[in-house]
């Protein structure tokens, strides 16, 4: 898949947070207790948070507004397996999911990045990538702090 | 801003009983102090006069009350500890010496060797500081100002070395129950030799001077005998009865810290060879004062090394056992004792402070006034070296 | 050294004494009756040896509504002190003066009627103020007078100074909404 | 009289050549001694406002003050001394018996001012010039009002220890409990840090004074689990003990114990307080663990009816669950609980709370409590976890609890660094294995306490730290491997706890017979009806309540861990306590 524009790179992007929106969406249905749906809701309304800092992005054609530090990582993704939603899901599993999603959208991005060379786009990769790893570090560091505070 | 009393709530004073017919003419009444009837503190002589002769004299003391006493009654063991040095301005550590000291005793707690080697220590230097201040009171007593610098410059020398070792110049607040405050600073000693040697030539030049002195002489031999058989009656200790050729000084007859390891003897008036009258006695403690430097020295020269202390119970819930006890040291006027009663509780019972000035200023002065000269009086009473706030405490 | 038992044989043929107890070597506790008192202390400072008296005091032992008057004498030959200690009545205080006996006795008892108020009859100016001229209070060494509230009534505290519970404080800021339950 | 006696006088003169001795002040300056008791100097970042100062003062000089800018928390009171010299005497008792050391005198002694208000000062906050003075008094090393060492507690030796589930602590005996509670300063500092928030100078006050009814009755008024919380409360008192500062922190966790110790349940009534008269109100708590029947106590001694719904066989929680009987003999959290008991709560054992119940507990009840704990461990949450050979922590401590024997092997892994994996640990060495314990962290890091991690290593346990696990995989023999990444730390630049980074190639492989997995607990609340219907709201699957533990739904509270941060048993009573307080009030109309 070969992106050709800023504002192609960007509504790929804005598509795939719709989809993560979608996806927390659709987890609430299966959830069968509330504390489950509490959390989920909270995700999806924080990737709806990330299509509108996205569209801002794309309509004011501003990259800068995209953070470019990289947070030092926990590598809990390195090591960490999910499973496939279930209704039982805990906190650990939907946390797990979470960052194994931001993981896989920065793999994505870092894919796209090195099939183009024009330097517009690069920045934005390159942008989009440290926007996915801030939400897996995000998501790390509660899993950190929630599930491993005996490890 | 500190409020003033309301003096209203205080009746007028109503007097005394006179003895004397003031109105014939004959007698008249004179009121020394309470401003300096000597150098050591206010207290006031009430004297009735015919001529120049004291016919009679009644000391009032009153105005360095503080209530020491009482306040002790009130505070918790360790609380005590600050207040007591206050008790005798210039000899502060035979408080503070004796309220440990009893504590201790009644407490049950041993102190370490090399505190206590500290503490007699620290009770020489205070003798050799306190006749000091002493020695110029008492030159000073009869016009001889210069004496009195002399002697107030060394003993602010000595003042020096206190601060080295307590913190503190005139209340050391230094021996505290469970030893001393803390070991002796890096050097101090050697400070202490080079004072001594100063002190010792300053001793000389005073001895040279004073002992040497015919107005001296002529004032001071002869006046305010102390007869042997006074001694007991009148409750006389210290250089006042040692001068009268009685042996007794507690540093012997008790052997309390570590007196028994030093060498020294009792030196009286008849060991030196001086009369009992105001000359004897200043020689007599000039001489005791080469003692205390003797003494300070020989301790110099042995001190064990070790701890300093050792930690009471909390001293914040320090309970006492019940008891009672008397404990006494030789200072440079004599007897200075505490009775110390507790009854278990962590307040003292009772805490009685003996200062031997109280029966030196009081029954004695006012035995040996009458029938001296008005202008002696201020010499005679410092020749029995009393310090009115241990009177009244 | 002093040979306690032999002493409380000697005291026991004449005088009526209570208890007498040993602090340390050098000084025991020796107590009498009130009545005993003054002729016990003769007797011990002109056939036992306790000349020299140190001291005279009192300690108020007000749960036992009594007063106790301690004596304190030394034997110098026998580096020995003796505490003689006597109860009075408190309601009533009064005690023999022994003003005969040593010179500073009279000031000694001066002292103990103006701090304790225990009447010495016959003392020689026992009702001269001592250190206390113009005092119109009680006597203070009392333990039922009561320094700091004397203090509190006649003086006035110096303003502005205000202090604070370290316990109570935190419980206000650190965790005021638990504190009020 | 000679002639000499004329002559000699005059050698006074010849002082009239040499050099005078004065001094001219303020030209010659004359500094105080180096430990002179000159005015006051107070390091503000030491000092944690205790107000020992002020205690010993004789002269009352001193008043605790709160200061601007010092906030106070974790220990510190906020307050700080404000010294009035118009009082103070120079003694430095102030100075002496200082806890944390930062009272200290400079060696300044010369101040004039005509306004004599400025003579009342707060040292190291009223800027001096004698602040950063080098020299001056402070406490001589080897001198100490205080007694800074512990009373050793006699406990089994470590050979005596594995070879049973014997209560390792054996108690003081009364004469070292006296001695303990004689180094307590009365400061309340641990007061605060409290989650029960205790009456912890009282109760060391009455064992001092040698009065245990008076203890108890202490104990009680905070915290109805004195005989468990004396074993193994996580003691965050002692962590901010004044006295800690210099020496050993006062050993309140055991003199709490003592107390509880030396009474009978048969006689606790004799020093407790009786419930009030009914009051007809009825509630509801679920969970029979420390929060639940803390709000239980406290809710039964205000007169109302109480029915505790627990779903296991015996009440406890994680005190009888997760807490091996080394630590916690049962015989002593069953003491606890049957006083509770005694005073007419009722407890119903094996009953399950699901939504709808949880709906028809809330019309049924007049209020309603629940405290259900974190029963359900997390995984590692790696490859290979599956394996037959590993276990959960809490599941070998619930076995051991019901009397069965773990079967764990020789060789044993415990992953994980907090108290439950240090307790599997210990239990795992009791049944003769060789344990290894692999943190991810650092030792420091670990969550557990630090009685615990000391004891493993005393017991034998071998710890291995800054081990990031990667994958279970099978290994010969029937043994199961434990892959493991050697990590280093790096700073969190937010201020976190440090984070582990694998070290590119240090992967190791640990060989054992079981794995334990200890890594953390949580749970679902599966009993919670949605925000809509019952109006509890959760955040993060924790309910959202208030300080005191009410929910959105002013009849129902919730306490314990699923509420709060810390965890431990303590926060959960102090929660019950809270929230026992809060509902009283709602349901009496109590006027806050």
């Amino acid at each position: 898949m070969a992106l050709a524009t800023f504002s192609e790179a960007l509504d790929f992007a804005i598509s795939r947070e719709k989809e993560a929106v979608a996806f927390y969406r659709d987890l609430q249905r299966i959830a069968k207790f509330a504390s489950q749906k509490e959390l989920m809701g909270e995700f999806e309304d924080m990737e709806r948070g990330h299509v509108t800092l996205l569209e801002g992005v794309k309509s004011n054609q501003e990259p800068a507004r995209l953070s470019t530090s990289i947070p030092s990582d926990l590598h809990l993704d390195d090591f960490l397996v999910s499973s496939p939603p279930t209704e039982d899901m805990t906190y650990q599993d939907i946390l797990i999911t979470a960052i194994k999603r931001e993981r896989k959208s920065a793999a994505l991005y870092t894919g796209l990045k090195a099939d183009t060379d024009d330097r517009t786009l690069i920045d934005v990769f390159s942008r989009l990538i440290v926007e996915e790893e801030n939400h897996k570090d995000y998501f790390q560091k509660l899993y950190d702090r929630d599930i491993q505070s005996a490890n | 801003m500190t409020q003033m009393p309301d003096r209203e709530k205080f009746p007028v004073h109503t007097g005394g009983v006179e003895n004397f017919d003031l109105e014939s003419g004959r007698y008249m009444k004179v009121w020394q102090g309470p401003q300096h009837p000597g150098v050591t503190g206010n207290m006031a002589l009430e004297l009735v006069t015919s001529g120049d002769e004291i016919v009679d004299l009644k000391t009032h003391v009153g105005y360095l009350h503080r209530g020491f006493e009482k306040l002790m009654e009130r505070r918790k063991w360790i609380q005590n500890f600050p207040l007591v040095c206050r008790i005798c301005v210039p000899e502060p550590d035979f408080n503070e010496y004796l309220y440990a000291a009893a504590t201790e005793e009644l407490a049950g707690i041993e102190i370490p060797e090399r505190a206590v080697w500290i503490r007699t220590l620290n009770l020489e230097m205070a003798r050799l500081t306190s006749f000091l201040m002493w020695l110029g009171g008492q030159a000073g007593a009869f016009g001889m100002g210069t004496i009195g610098q002399w002697t107030v410059t060394m003993r602010d020398f000595m003042l020096d070395l206190f601060e080295e070792l307590t913190g503190g110049r005139i209340y050391h607040m230094y021996i505290v129950p469970g030893g001393v405050r803390g070991d002796v600073p890096q050097g101090w000693f050697s400070h202490v030799l080079t004072t001594l040697k100063n002190v010792e030539k300053v001793l000389d030049d005073i001895e040279l001077v004073l002992f040497n002195n015919a107005v001296f002489k002529k004032r001071a031999v002869g006046l305010g005998v102390i007869t042997p058989d006074m001694v007991d009656y009148y409750g006389i200790t210290g250089p006042n009865a040692r001068a009268s050729g009685v042996a007794r000084d507690i540093r012997k007859d008790r052997s309390y810290l570590i007196y028994d390891k030093l060498d020294f003897d009792i030196i009286t008036g008849i060991s030196i060879g001086v009369d009992s009258d105001i000359f004897g006695r200043t020689r007599l403690r000039a001489a005791e004062m080469r003692q205390s430097i003797s003494l300070i020295r020989q301790m110099i020269d042995k001190m064990p090394e070790g701890p300093v202390h050792v930690s009471p119970p909390n001293v914040l819930h320090w309970k006492i056992p019940a008891g009672e006890t008397y404990l006494s040291a030789e200072c440079t006027r004599g007897e200075y004792g505490y009775y110390i009663v507790s009854d278990g509780s962590d307040k003292p019972r009772r805490v009685y402070v003996r200062g031997p000035s109280y029966t030196h200023a009081v029954a004695l002065f006012e035995h040996m006034a009458p029938g001296t000269n008005i202008a002696d009086t201020a010499g005679l009473m410092v020749s029995l070296h009393t310090y009115p706030p241990e009177i009244e405490r | 050294m002093v040979d306690l038992k032999a002493l409380r044989a000697e005291m026991d043929k004449r005088y009526k004494v209570i208890e007498i107890s040993e602090q340390r070597t050098d000084l025991a506790f020796l107590e009498c009756d009130k009545i005993d008192v003054p002729d016990a202390v003769a007797y011990l400072r002109d056939h036992e040896g306790y000349v020299h008296l140190s001291f005279i005091t009192c300690v108020d032992r007000l749960e036992d509504e009594q007063f106790e008057i301690v004596y304190m004498l030394r034997n110098h030959e026998k580096k020995h002190d003796l505490g003689v200690k006597t109860k009075i009545d408190r309601k009533n205080p009064v005690m023999d003066s022994m003003h005969n006996h040593w010179a500073a006795v009279a000031t000694y008892q001066r002292e103990l009627r103006e701090m304790f108020g225990i009447e010495f009859p016959g003392s020689p100016g026992v009702n001269r103020p001592f250190a206390l001229e113009s005092w119109a209070g009680p006597p203070p060494m009392r333990r039922d007078f009561d320094t700091r509230k004397y203090s509190e009534e006649t003086y006035f505290p110096r303003p502005g100074r205000e202090t604070h519970d370290p316990a109570e404080h935190m419980k206000k800021t650190q965790y005021p909404g638990r504190a009020d339950l | 009289m000679s002639i000499k006696d004329i002559i000699a006088p005059f050698a006074v003169w010849k002082r009239a050549f040499e050099k005078p001795w004065t001094i001219k002040k303020p030209i010659d300056d004359r500094p105080g001694a180096d430990r002179y008791r000159g005015f006051h100097k107070n390091d503000g970042d030491t000092c944690i406002g205790c107000g020992t100062c002020e205690t010993i003062c004789q002269n009352a000089a001193i008043d605790m003050v709160p200061v601007d800018g010092v906030q106070g928390d974790g220990g510190d009171s906020g307050l700080r001394p404000q010294i009035d010299y118009g009082r103070c005497c120079w003694c430095a008792l102030c100075v002496d018996i200082c806890t944390t050391g930062s009272l200290t005198m400079s060696n300044r002694y010369v101040w004039t001012d005509n306004d004599p208000d400025v003579y009342r000062f707060i040292p190291g906050y009223d800027s001096k010039e004698w602040d950063n003075a080098e020299t001056g008094y402070s406490r001589p090393e080897g001198y100490s009002l205080l007694k800074e060492e512990r009373v050793e507690m006699p406990a089994l030796s470590v050979e005596e220890g594995l070879k049973s589930f014997v209560e390792m602590i054996k108690g003081y005996s009364a004469e070292q409990a006296v001695k303990e509670a004689d180094r307590c300063v009365e400061c309340g500092i641990c007061v605060a840090e409290c989650p029960a928030h205790m009456d912890i100078p009282g109760y060391i006050r009455a064992v001092r004074e040698g009065n245990i009814d008076e203890g108890m009755r202490l104990l009680y008024e905070t915290n109805p689990f004195p005989a468990s919380c004396g074993r193994i409360c996580t003691h965050r008192c002692e962590e901010v003990c004044s006295i800690g500062h210099n020496g050993d922190s006062v050993a309140i966790r055991w003199l709490k114990r003592y107390i509880a110790d030396q009474v009978e349940l048969e006689d606790y009534g004799k020093a407790l307080p009786r419930p009030e008269e009914n009051t007809g109100k009825k509630i509801a708590v679920i969970g029979a663990g420390p929060g639940g029947l803390t709000a239980a106590y406290y809710l039964r001694m205000l007169g109302h009816d109480v029915a505790v719904l627990e779903a296991r066989k015996a009440g406890g929680g994680m005190l009888r669950y997760g807490i091996p009987e080394y630590r916690l003999p049962y015989d002593q959290l069953d003491k606890d609980i049957e006083y509770i008991r005694g005073l007419g709560v009722e407890i119903r054992y094996s009953i399950n709370v699901d939504a709808e119940s949880f709906k028809n507990l809330e019309k049924d009840y007049d209020a309603l409590f629940f405290s259900t704990g974190l029963s359900d461990p997390y995984k590692l949450g790696i490859d290979g976890e599956d394996n037959p050979r590993v276990f959960g922590g809490l599941a070998v401590l619930d076995e051991v609890t019901a009397g069965k024997d773990p079967k764990l092997g020789k060789t044993v892994g415990v992953i994980g660094g907090g108290n439950v994996a240090m307790d599997a640990a210990r239990t795992a060495r009791r049944y003769g294995a060789e344990v290894t314990v692999l943190y991810r962290r650092r030792v420091v890091d670990m969550p557990a306490d630090i009685e615990e991690i000391e004891e493993a290593a005393e017991e034998g346990i071998t710890i291995i730290p800054q081990a990031i696990p990667l994958r279970v995989e099978d290994a010969a023999d029937g043994k199961v491997g434990f892959v493991w990444n050697m990590a280093e730390m790096v700073d969190d630049p937010d201020g976190g706890r440090p984070r582990p980074q694998p070290i590119k190639g240090e992967i190791h492989t640990f060989v054992c017979d079981s794995l334990i997995s200890a890594v953390g607990q949580g749970t679902n609340l599966p009993y919670l009806p949605e925000e809509s219907e019952s109006g509890v709201a959760v955040k993060r699957y924790k309910p959202v309540v208030d300080e005191r533990g009410q929910t959105g739904n002013p009849g129902i509270f919730a306490g314990g861990d699923i509420v709060n941060s810390r965890k431990d048993a303590v926060s959960a009573i102090g929660d019950g306590h809270a929230a026992a307080l809060s509902i009283d009030r709602f349901l009496m109309k109590k006027e806050a």
